[in-house]
């Protein structure tokens, strides 16, 4: 099959979601891809980077062998901090997420339904251990919740769905999902097809897709 | 560049509407936020309801609050004082409504209103008056009551120091209800004596980090 | 009649209690004459004061004209505060109180009851407008409760009785009575003298106490 | 005078008796006391529950704790990681209990331990298999879980600075759960990089009073 478009890279999505990211949201990105969104934000906005062991206003990556052990991110990933960032404890940052401060929280998926159900965090296969994280109080706390995540998975097999089949994070929480090759808004009236990568046609996006799109382009 | 900096009282208070639930900072006078309030007043924004400890002191800040008829209820842990008497004219003359929390009540029922819990059970009053009517349960022995959050449209507070990415660090006992308010309102409003830039506030000393407050306006100390 | 006592003063009564506080307590003396107990704390020994609108570590009054506004203690009284003394808000204040934290509480009361009930927060009369503060907490928060009070009503009613008639504070939840006449501890078998004042007799105490009382002096 | 000092770890822990459940400070190894967790080892105390956001990195800290075979049960929000070996390994050979908690109830339950609260309502985990066989309840059209508090019979922590009434303050992202965990145990041991005066603290500063610590053991840098 001859096929005239390119999905994004990750890269390209997350420079996607970081242009309707605005001037004074409190944002936090998930562990994974989402983190990537930050590399992308515009250095003339003041946005503020929540990560939820106790920062907020998180800088970029230390310089080399400026790594601080007790400067990390939630992925234990060395950071930065701005200048006006804040440190506090977990049940304040909590308090942030739960209290629905954050504006907007960025989530990796493992599949999304068309009524913004999310599975992230448990795969459930014998093998797999049980490890949530933040990734329940970002759903249910934050007042946006983007999903960030490949179309479809390493099979083939579509990621956004009527229903879930994996273990559910939160319910009804997804507000807008950007993949390799769309960005799609989860609405009252379903899922509304905002952006479709070049060269894809809507009713391609549709085959790839486990639930009935709404064509909003 | 965000700037959360507003330029006057006057200004900063301009959204408040009739009806509105204010949680103001302040234990008696210390950390009152005295030149909001006094906007406030100028504005006359009508069927208030007033989250605070007290229920005013003397004829200044809150208790001119209510003196100028802005308060339709009042929910605190202490009205009665012996400088509260415009509170206790309007009460015992039936033309405010009294909601008295215990203090530690009010402040865990405004902590669940800031970090989104939908209820919970607390120790405190169980067995008494202000338990009447009320929701219980014994847990491993011990009877609670079941208490529910309480949010506010807007907080009123007063710091020592702002940022205008809404930093703010308070001085003394004055930060008493501050911190706790100002997470538990749709709109925080804090008066500061000085704002720095930004930067200038220790990341470690911060005591209410930005995110829980939306205007800051600096109130010189008075002439 | 003739009397050969003459009752503890506040401060008698006061000093009597602080004989009790041992060194490292954290201790909260409630507003009205428990305040008086800190005059008589020890120098030399480290006592920690904690007041609810979020200090730990009070020190004494201030000289004059040292005095601050925004250092004032739960009866709105200027305070200081000792080295390694502390700030806090409200709700840290309370989860101090209410997590059991603080060691002892020393409460003034209208009533106790002989199971440990106290009322001290509303006469309840319609004149009375209903003002609790934290009396509440500290009841069911401390570890210990002491109350310091007259032994009698002005009009010469018992404080102490077998069941309270005034509105409840907490339920029982007094472990320790030191009055004017007599200090008294709140028991399983019931309410046991410990000491009386010179010069008067037990049946004397008794005849003055709304309650049964055991003589353990 | 009091004098939190304790002069070692071995010391600190040495009342810590088989079946404690010890809430165990640290994000990773960011605020993890590993050398009051090396005494514990030493003291191999057996059948412990442990509370800690993960469950052991690597080789050493927690994750030799788990390998020492003193742990029956770890109550955590996130076990899994790439260097959780340890931990996975006695998982899978069925030698540990797991509880995951998400990991902001995990917080808020470690409060409500601290604050005497007896229950609280969070919408987290509604739902979700986190959420299977507890009590649930809707208010305010939002749908809650009931969850019960969490309370150590001792919290091992680390922190910056401390004094001999047991001020702390911290470092950085390192504070993450050593304040609410310190307020929610009945015996909290704080290893600290710096012993300093007291009144060396600023008392604005302070961000875990000393009421809620009880031994602070000076543990110098690595050599």
């Amino acid at each position: 099959m001859i096929t005239n478009y390119t999905p994004w890279s990750v890269d390209e999505i997350a420079r996607r979601v970081a242009e309707d990211i605005e001037e004074g949201m409190y944002v936090n990105l998930g562990i994974g891809q989402p983190t990537k969104v930050a590399d992308f934000l515009p250095d003339d906005k003041d946005i503020f980077l929540h990560s939820e062991n106790g920062v907020l206003g998180m800088g970029p990556e230390p310089a080399e062998g400026k790594e601080d052990g007790d400067l990390i991110n939630a992925g234990k990933q060395y950071i930065t901090l701005l200048e006006g960032g804040s440190y506090f404890h977990h049940g304040d940052s909590f308090a942030m997420i739960r209290g629905g401060h954050i504006d907007l929280c960025v989530l990796g998926a493992f599949e999304v339904a068309e009524n913004g159900d999310i599975a992230n965090w448990f795969l459930g296969r014998p093998q797999d251990i049980p490890a949530v994280g933040g990734a329940m109080d970002l759903a249910v706390g934050a007042k946006e919740v983007y999903v960030m995540m490949d179309h479809v998975s390493k099979n083939g097999e579509p990621k956004i769905v009527e229903n879930l089949k994996l273990p559910i994070t939160g319910e009804k929480c997804v507000n807008r999902i950007y993949t390799d090759l769309a960005v799609i808004n989860v609405t009252d009236k379903g899922l509304a097809v905002r952006e479709i990568i070049d060269g894809l046609t809507f009713e391609e996006l549709q085959a790839k897709t486990g639930a009935k799109l709404i064509n909003n382009t | 560049m965000l700037n959360k900096i507003t330029k006057s009282a006057t200004e900063a208070i301009s959204n408040i509407h009739d009806g509105a639930t204010i949680l103001i900072g302040g234990f008696g006078l210390a950390g009152q936020p005295a030149e909001l309030i006094d906007a406030l007043i100028e504005r006359n924004a009508k069927d208030l309801t007033i989250v605070n400890n007290n229920a005013g002191n003397g004829d200044t800040g809150l208790a001119a609050l209510l003196k100028a008829g802005c308060v339709r209820k009042i929910i605190c842990s202490f009205p009665r004082q012996h400088d509260s008497y415009i509170f206790d004219d309007l009460y015992r003359a039936g033309k405010i409504e009294l909601e008295v929390v215990p203090q530690g009540t009010l402040a865990a029922r405004i902590q669940a209103g800031g970090s989104g819990l939908g209820a919970i059970y607390t120790p405190t009053a169980y067995g008494t008056l202000l338990a009447e009517g009320k929701e219980t349960r014994t847990i491993d022995g011990v009877n609670y009551v079941l208490e529910y959050p309480i949010k506010g449209d807007f907080a009123l507070i007063k710091a020592l120091k702002g940022d205008r990415w809404g930093n703010l660090i308070y001085n003394k006992a004055a930060r008493n209800f501050g911190p706790i308010m100002a997470a538990a309102s749709s709109h925080t409003i804090a008066q500061v004596s000085e704002v720095v830039e930004l930067g200038a506030l220790d990341p470690e000393h911060i005591v209410t980090p930005g995110i829980f407050v939306h205007e800051v306006v600096h109130i010189g100390a008075k002439a």
